[in-house]
């Protein structure tokens, strides 16, 4: 990894990731500061003013129960991270492992988890979120789990087809002739190798989990109402759109895009931070 | 310069380069390359990795890398600037007029398309013509650059070739437009010698035949010795001397073209000079017998990569494997060390058969037994600074406290003379022959008795060749190590072993003392191999031909 | 021509099946009007807003062309019409009548439950004979003030017997499998196509007895977003959009060529608590809610004034309704003093179910989030598939959940019945009064009619005072349609009734 | 198979919601509710219920869904064309602009498809496609009016083409039906664009990384130095990426299955995707098993399919 120094010049060099850290903080900033960022009360229902367009009072105008969506935006910040973030996380802490037991030791069990993952991936990931969720319940720590649970395979599939690779590679055979057991071979010689795809991954993960948190809520299969989530959000929009009423799912949208965005450009950069050979080149 | 005849604008002069000058950025890399090329001549270039052999070649027919620019000078063909030809004629230059074969051939070729069909395919780009005159003229060709059986070889995909057939496509598709001019950028690296000497045979003899203007660019001295008219050292981007081959050879100007040819020549210091005196046959450190092993290749076939070898090695003495790609040399290390379980025999090491011993069971032999890897690089771990990985073998050795690893590891250093201050290091900050020496001081980390030298010199620029060789040898002196050395180049097993062992598809076909098999091969396979390594000098032949051109351009 | 007499409509779901057995939805109410004729009817009465309506002081016969009600109203005997004709042709006689009876009986779904539970009968055999070939008569075992009214009830149309019996199996007596997807009676359209989920067309039947209707084919189309059924029909791709948001209505409107066709019906709209549970075991707590109820706002922003407030468990329009015992005002503070009182003085947590895809629910759980969160009661929203909601409160398993529905009999005691004995299967608030309970059955079974009228206003005013829901509003029905169409009329059942309409 | 059978059993028959108890609604009855209960089999334990719904399985008997009181085999079949029609057209869609894009900016690099392709790629990744739908929906429908009313296959005014493939395009073009084609052309607009929109970005982005390294590779390079024309290297270097690329659009595919569920859920498609959606939201048991295992089977034919085109294109892949 690069420490602080070669960071900066690299930042200056490359625009793209620049941006993304801009982003990365302006979303920390939410979460950390949201309540003094936000102008109301992100859950407070106002009738009287429903779906009102973005004006001084209201910057990015009120939905349909008259909450002021540019707060519901900031104070969402805090939730869509929360899920994306756990539900990543959990599903390397699982995938990760598992990978590479499954990579290093070949044999029946592992390829019996190797059907699993197949089968599990071979759904279409959304419509098995929405299975899970609606049988686990709409809870924002249930929607995290089965971000996971469908994340997993991939972690570990990933960590497994490293491992595969590096297994065959001459340091490996190097190290056990330098007398290195099973037990560090994996965790000393592999685990690091293989993290490096793991770690690029992860960004475009917490991007993904984003997406579907949002993709979950907006068929009503994600969090509930009122939380301030993006997705419900522009689902509660959606019936408007079509009549006109463009602020109350636009701004959440993009609430969405930049933030996955964020995550994506935190990812080319991890990738070319990483990858020894792209970093001498510059 | 010195030659002659680099100025006169003769007719003869196919390829005129002056003041030529890259960059990369703001990074020159090739600086004032002056020379001509004449019909009928073959040029070689010899010069150290990065030296700029290639941007040259490449800079030639004006197809740069990307970023790269000519900064200044000027390539002219038959006395038409080529970097001034609009897009259109650059195009009809390159293979038309020029034709460039690189460095390993099956990645030159279109992994989808039939080779036949890839090198009509160049014919009709430059003279038009059918598909199925193209196709025909192609296998017609095939059959001139020694392909057998031209018609079903046109048919199969590179993947279906051997490294050496498809070099032979790859100047298939050179020679099929007819160009005046062929470039050969390290045509031959990573053939098998007996392989190399096969191609370089056929390219050499074409050009001559045809009268073209060759310009082959080497790491090997032995192959401008043995081929070329005249020769140019290349260094940093400069050319540092540029004369006939023979002139060369027996009196090089530059300084850096004498160290280079000193290199390149070292001369085996036969080993009776320093070693233990072969006459009492000690007893045996390793004794193998009979040891097989196949691999599975797909339907159910096996591959013999071993097949039944035997041979002891005695304390303090060096056994010399050898033999040409694929014939199972790193296998039958590699069962020694036990990265791979033999199918069959025995390898007794100290009286222990290894063999019958669990993985855990011979975990304690591992401090004795090690090994030296083939490629330098992908042996070590890109994660691990250089002191973890000479102390990670360390780890055998049990009772030992980080200051005596530490101290250990500054030793070890000092032995594969590193400056301590690469400990920190990470592998992709060395250059290959640091990486090399870092594997050996694995190696000998623990102090073993007998280690495996995977091809501890190929792959090595020619000085970097020479280095590892007398650290090997020296290594074998001080400490008395037992050790089998597994290599192509001939060279250097004259230099170090006591004894040769030639391996052919899994099986050794020759056996006995270094002197006697290189003084007296007994088999035809170990002639060949032998024959193939080029000498460098200039041969007979050459010699009078160069002699002849002399007088011609004197004339 | 063609155009003139097809009509397009457009509504959230396709009928879920055509047995007259299936439970009552509203898209099935809407078929059965169509499809399914009964024995009586309401005579209808011109509304001042132009609207058709049913006067309930006044029956007709139907498919019965008299009928008369035996002493002490423990019979009826029906005459019916002559030359009816069902929309397969097969004529309507007593023993079409008497297999309907049977086949509603033995299936123990709707009928049966209308039978037994509202007459109290007890065995086929003794309840229903056959007279002659066009007479019939049902006897009860105890008197009935519903026994002449109930027969209006669309779910107990009369089957065309001939028809459905060349479908009967062994294993399927009653053709229920084919009755599921077909249709069969004597009623103005019969459902030529039927894709559930996506369409169900209907073809007029010509010897209809009232006369064949204008419209000679009327095509359903399934939308279940209505912001889609808004833009098809403005956009002139369906003549009809059903069921549509107020806030819509609001908007189309003011469109040209397109009109909305609005009564305030028989539907509540209510939060429904569970009584036996605490804290709702408390009578104060139900009050401090209503109390909190923001009423003025949701009609306003949630209804656009297409509501009225809910002043009463008895539908606003139906015989016996009184709104003189509702007091409950928006009031914090007597909220906060009642919770006080109640042992809640810094409120509580619970847990309000609303059911997907329902956006009005949607909306006013929000406001009713923000409004109950002034006393410090903190509700979690829970939008739940609407069978994990029905389950749930028919189980008892969550404390507060939306309740949307209708009564179809116009007859306060057969309203309250449904709702407040405690002995009702749907009183699922498990509200429990033994004066209500003692109330109810008498006007059940009394036939002196301001005797019962009498005792629902004391219904009503226990009711009220025990707040056992969280009263809202009162929704209304509304149509939104191209402006040429007309002959708009409204029952109780809400569906539209497309013999009625013409098209211009 | 069976795997995929036993899963989506398990999976879909712990969903929440007695559909019995639902479909009765408020009139139901105790006796009512026990009879339908009868019917559909809900008394039974769970293996044998299990054991029941192989059999039928096996006999092309997904059960009656509980809503449409259709067997699920006849709406599943009624429903696929809907869905096929959709995300082929986005497909194919979908490879044009991605794979024209990924070409023009590596071999224009630094051109303006290139700095274009750089933008997009990012952002194409990023956004939802159920908001893009309504971004659609808002700018052309409503704001432009440039497209017919976004929802439904076909206006309703208009009657459907007569089946043949299933395809209203198609079907309307054999029937002869121009208003039809035009109507269900029009209807198609805005789905398959949104398809296209949020999916090629991704499509390119991988075709591009696999054209790059052709691009840059020995052979394109040797062919460049042997004076081969432009087109005929990209040709090449394309004809190289095929491989990659099939097995990107055999993904994609799986992937538009799954995306068709939000955007038919807007554009009310009447597809699989929305069937699923509602399944879900009535605990329809053997609606939501039927479409698993549609999509299952659907995606194993796809990746058959696939690989049978691999060898095809590549070949290093044949034994
Ligand atoms: N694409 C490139 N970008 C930047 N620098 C380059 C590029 N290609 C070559 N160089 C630089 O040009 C110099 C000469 O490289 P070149 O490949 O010609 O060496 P070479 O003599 O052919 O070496 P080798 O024997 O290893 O093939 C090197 O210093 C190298 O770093
Ligand atoms: N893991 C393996 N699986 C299958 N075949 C193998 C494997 N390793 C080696 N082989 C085959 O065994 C034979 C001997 O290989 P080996 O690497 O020992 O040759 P070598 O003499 O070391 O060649 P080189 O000089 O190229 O290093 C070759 O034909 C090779 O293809
Ligand atoms: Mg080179
Ligand atoms: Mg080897």
């Amino acid at each position: 990894m690069a420490s602080l120094r070669s960071l900066l010049p690299y930042l200056r060099r490359h625009p793209a990731a620049l941006a993304g850290l801009v982003l990365l903080t302006l979303q920390v900033a939410a979460i950390v500061f949201a309540p003094v960022l936000s102008t109301h009360s992100p859950v407070e229902a106002d009738p009287l003013s429903s779906l009102q367009p973005p004006s001084l009072e209201h910057w990015f105008g009120t939905d349909v129960s008259g909450m002021d969506i540019y707060s519901r935006i900031i104070h969402a910040t805090r939730i869509n991270l929360l899920i994306s973030i756990s539900a990543v996380a959990l599903a390397l802490a699982l995938g990760v492992p598992m990978g590479l037991l499954i990579g290093y030791y070949r044999g029946i069990v592992s390829s019996l988890m190797m059907r699993l993952f197949d089968f599990i991936q071979s759904f279409p990931v959304f419509v098995l979120g929405m299975a899970l969720v609606s049988v686990m319940g709409q809870e924002i720590w249930n929607v995290a789990i089965v971000l996971a649970v469908l994340f997993t395979p991939m972690f570990a599939r990933l960590i497994r087809a490293e491992v595969l690779s590096l297994r065959e590679r001459p340091f490996i055979s190097a190290a056990r002739c330098s007398g290195a057991t099973d037990f560090s071979i994996m965790f000393q010689h592999i685990l690091p190798n293989a993290l490096t795809p793991a770690i690029v991954q992860v960004s475009i993960s917490i991007g993904m989990a984003i997406l579907l948190t949002a993709g979950l809520s907006f068929i009503g299969a994600g969090v509930r109402m009122p939380t301030p989530e993006w997705g419900l959000m522009v689902s509660s929009g959606a019936q408007q759109m079509i009549l006109g009423v463009w602020w109350v799912s636009l701004f959440p949208g993009l609430a969405i895009v930049l933030s996955v965005l964020c995550f994506a450009l935190l990812g080319d950069a991890v990738k070319d931070l990483s990858d020894p050979t792209t970093r001498t080149r510059q | 310069m010195t030659a002659p005849d680099s100025h006169a604008p003769d007719s003869s002069v196919l390829l005129d380069v002056e003041k030529l000058r890259v960059a990369f950025g703001d990074r020159t890399v090739l600086s004032d390359v002056s020379f001509t090329l004449r019909r009928d001549e073959v040029l070689g270039i010899v010069g150290e990795t990065g030296a700029g052999k290639s941007v040259l070649a490449r800079a030639l027919i004006d197809l740069l890398p990307e970023g790269g620019r000519i900064t200044g000078g000027d390539v002219r063909l038959s006395g038409r600037s080529v970097p001034s030809m609009t897009p259109r004629e650059k195009r009809e230059l390159r293979g038309g007029r020029i034709a460039l074969i690189g460095t390993n051939a099956k990645a030159l070729l279109d992994p989808v398309e039939k080779v036949g069909a890839q090198v009509a395919r160049v014919l009709r780009a430059h003279k038009g013509g059918s598909r199925r005159g193209a196709w025909k003229a192609a296998v017609d060709l095939f059959a001139r650059v020694g392909i057998v059986d031209p018609e079903r070889r046109a048919h199969a995909y590179p993947h279906e070739l051997s490294g050496g057939m498809a070099q032979r496509v790859v100047i298939a598709m050179a020679m099929i437009a007819e160009p005046q001019i062929v470039l050969a950028d390290d045509a031959t690296l990573g053939l098998d010698a007996t392989i190399q000497v096969q191609v370089l045979d056929l390219l050499v003899k074409r050009c001559r035949d045809l009268g073209l203007g060759a310009v082959i660019i080497t790491h090997d001295l032995g192959v401008v010795a043995n081929y070329c008219d005249r020769i140019a050292i290349m260094r940093d981007g400069r050319i540092v001397e540029l004369k006939p081959a023979g002139r060369f050879l027996e009196k090089p100007e530059a300084q850096y073209s004498a160290v280079l040819l000193d290199a390149a020549r070292v001369r085996p210091t036969p080993m009776g000079a320093f070693g233990t005196a072969a006459s009492a046959p000690p007893k045996p450190l390793l004794e193998v017998e009979k040891l097989e092993k196949s691999f599975p290749v797909g339907n159910g076939k096996l591959v013999r990569a071993v097949d039944g070898i035997s041979f002891s090695v005695a304390a303090g003495e060096t056994l010399a494997l050898v033999g040409e790609s694929g014939s199972g040399k790193t296998t039958a290390g590699q069962c020694l060390v036990r990265l791979l379980d033999s199918d069959g025999g025995r390898i007794l090491f100290d009286g222990t058969d290894t063999t019958t011993l669990s993985e855990r069971g011979f975990r304690p032999l591992r401090r004795r037994i090690q090994m030296v890897f083939q490629e330098p690089y992908v042996a070590l771990n890109p994660r691990w600074p250089v002191e973890d990985l000479i102390a990670e073998p360390l780890g055998l050795s049990p009772g030992m406290d980080r200051a005596a690893r530490a101290r250990r590891v500054r030793e070890l250093l000092d032995m594969v003379r590193l400056p301590a201050s690469l400990a920190a290091a990470y592998p992709h900050q060395l250059t290959a022959g640091e990486q090399k020496r870092i594997g050996i001081a694995r190696a000998l980390a623990t102090g073993p008795d007998f280690v495996v030298f995977d091809e501890p010199t190929t792959a090595l620029d020619i000085r970097v060749r020479a280095q590892i060789i007398d650290l090997v040898r020296d290594l074998q002196r001080d400490m008395g190590l037992s050790a089998l050395f597994i290599t192509h180049d001939l060279n250097s097993v004259r230099s170090l072993a006591h004894y040769v062992a030639v391996m052919r598809n899994g099986k050794i076909v020759e056996h006995g003392e270094t002197e006697t098999i290189f003084a007296r091969p007994a088999e035809d396979y170990t002639k060949a191999l032998l024959a193939a390594e080029l000498p460098i000098e200039q041969s007979e032949a050459q010699r009078t031909r160069a002699l002849s051109r002399h007088a011609m351009a004197q004339a | 021509q063609n155009a003139k007499s097809t009509l397009v409509v457009a509504g959230p779901r396709t009928p879920e099946s055509l047995d007259q057995e299936y439970p009552p939805t509203e898209a099935v109410h809407e078929l059965r009007r169509n499809v399914y004729e009964r024995l009586l009817a309401y005579a209808p009465k011109k509304g001042e807003d132009g609207v058709t309506y049913e006067d309930f002081g006044k029956i007709v016969g139907a498919l019965a062309e008299s009928w008369e009600v035996g002493p002490d109203m423990k019979s009826i005997t029906f005459h019916l019409r002559k030359g009816v004709k069902s929309a397969a042709g097969n004529e309507l006689n007593a023993d079409a009548v008497m297999w309907s009876f049977e086949r509603g009986w033995n299936l123990k779904a709707n009928f049966h439950w209308y039978m037994t539970q509202i007459l109290k009968i007890t065995s086929f055999e003794s309840a229903f004979s056959k007279v002659d070939d066009y007479t019939v008569k049902v006897s009860i075992p105890n008197s009935s003030p519903l026994i002449e009214r109930l027969w209006i009830n669309s779910d107990l149309g009369m089957l065309d017997a001939v028809e459905i019996r060349k479908h009967v199996t062994a294993d399927d007596p009653w053709a229920q499998r084919w009755l599921a997807t077909n249709s069969a009676s004597f009623g103005p359209y019969r459902v030529t196509k039927y894709s559930p989920g996506q369409e169900i067309v209907y073809e007029a039947n010509p010897d209809y007895y009232r006369g064949a209707p204008k419209l000679k084919r009327v095509i359903f189309r399934e939308m279940p977003t209505s912001a889609n059924r808004v833009a098809a029909l403005q956009a002139g791709s369906v003549d009809v959009a059903e069921y549509l948001l107020p806030r819509e209505l609001v908007l189309l409107e003011k469109m040209p060529n397109v009109k909305v066709n609005k009564v305030f019906g028989n539907y509540i709209h209510r939060v429904e608590m569970n009584n036996d549970t605490p804290p709702f075991n408390d009578v104060r707590v139900r009050q401090a809610l209503n109390y909190l109820v923001p009423r003025d706002d949701i009609l306003k922003a949630v209804y656009f004034n297409t509501a009225r407030p809910t002043r009463s468990p008895i539908s606003e329009i139906y015989p016996g309704f009184t709104d003189q015992y509702f007091t409950y005002t928006t009031d914090v503070e007597k909220a906060k003093s009642l919770l006080a009182e109640a042992g809640f003085p810094d409120g509580f947590k619970t847990e309000l179910g609303y059911r997907t895809g329902d956006q009005l629910e949607e909306e006013m759980a929000v406001i009713l989030k923000s409004a109950f969160a002034r006393a410090g009661v903190d509700i979690t929203l829970s939008k739940l598939p609407a069978s994990t909601l029905v389950e749930r409160y028919s189980k008892g398993t969550i404390p507060m959940y939306f309740f949307r529905d209708m009564a179809i009999v116009p007859d306060a005691a057969y309203v309250a019945n449904l709702w407040l004995n405690s002995a009702s299967l749907i009183n699922y608030s498990h509200f429990k009064s033994d004066e209500v309970d003692k109330l109810i059955d008498q006007a059940l079974i009394s036939t002196d009619e301001p005797k019962r009228l009498e005792g629902m206003k004391r219904v009503q005013q226990i009711t009220v005072e025990n707040a056992p829901w969280v009263f809202l509003v009162n929704p209304g029905y509304q149509v939104a349609t191209r402006s040429n169409l007309g002959g708009y009329s409204w029952y109780t059942p809400n569906g539209n009734a497309w013999f009625d309409w013409t098209k211009n | 198979m069976f795997g995929v059978m036993l899963v989506t059993f398990l999976l879909v028959r712990m969903l929440p919601g007695d559909p019995a108890l639902l479909m009765l609604g408020n009139t139901a009855t105790p006796d009512s509710i026990a009879a339908l209960r009868e019917r559909l089999g809900l008394d039974r334990s769970i293996w044998e219920q299990f054991i029941a719904y192989m059999g039928n399985v096996l006999h092309g008997d997904l059960g009656v869904s509980l809503f449409t009181s259709n067997p699920v085999t006849v709406d599943l079949m009624e429903r696929a064309p809907a869905t096929l029609e959709l995300i082929t057209y986005a497909m194919i869609l979908t490879v044009i602009v991605g794979v024209t894009l990924a070409v023009l900016s590596v071999v224009h690099r630094g051109g303006i498809v290139d700095r274009f392709s750089q933008v997009y790629g990012l952002a194409a990744g990023a956004i939802p496609d159920f908001w893009v739908g309504l971004l659609l929906i808002f700018f052309l429908f409503y704001l432009a009016g440039a497209v017919p009313a976004p929802f439904g296959r076909i206006d309703a005014m208009v009657s459907a083409p007569p089946g043949v493939t299933g395809f209203y395009t198609i079907d309307s073009l054999i029937a002869g039906d121009w208003t039809a084609f035009q109507s269900s052309a029009g209807r198609l607009l805005l789905p398959v664009l949104t398809l296209t929109i949020v999916n090629a970005g991704a499509l390119m982005k991988m075709t591009k990384t696999s054209f790059n390294d052709i691009w840059r590779s020995d052979f394109i390079r040797h062919q460049r130095a042997s004076g081969l024309s432009q087109r005929a290297i990209v040709r090449s270097a394309l004809r190289n990426s095929l491989p990659p690329v099939i097995t990107l659009v055999g993904f994609l595919f799986g992937f538009l299955l799954g995306a068709a569920v939000l955007v038919e859920t807007i554009f009310a498609w009447g597809g699989l995707g929305q069937y699923a959606v509602q399944a879900v939201i009535n605990s329809d048991y053997p609606a939501l098993q039927g479409f698993v295992l549609v999509a299952a089977g659907f995606i194993l034919i796809v990746y058959l399919v696939v690989d049978i085109l691999y060898e095809l294109a590549d070949p290093r892949i044949k034994v």
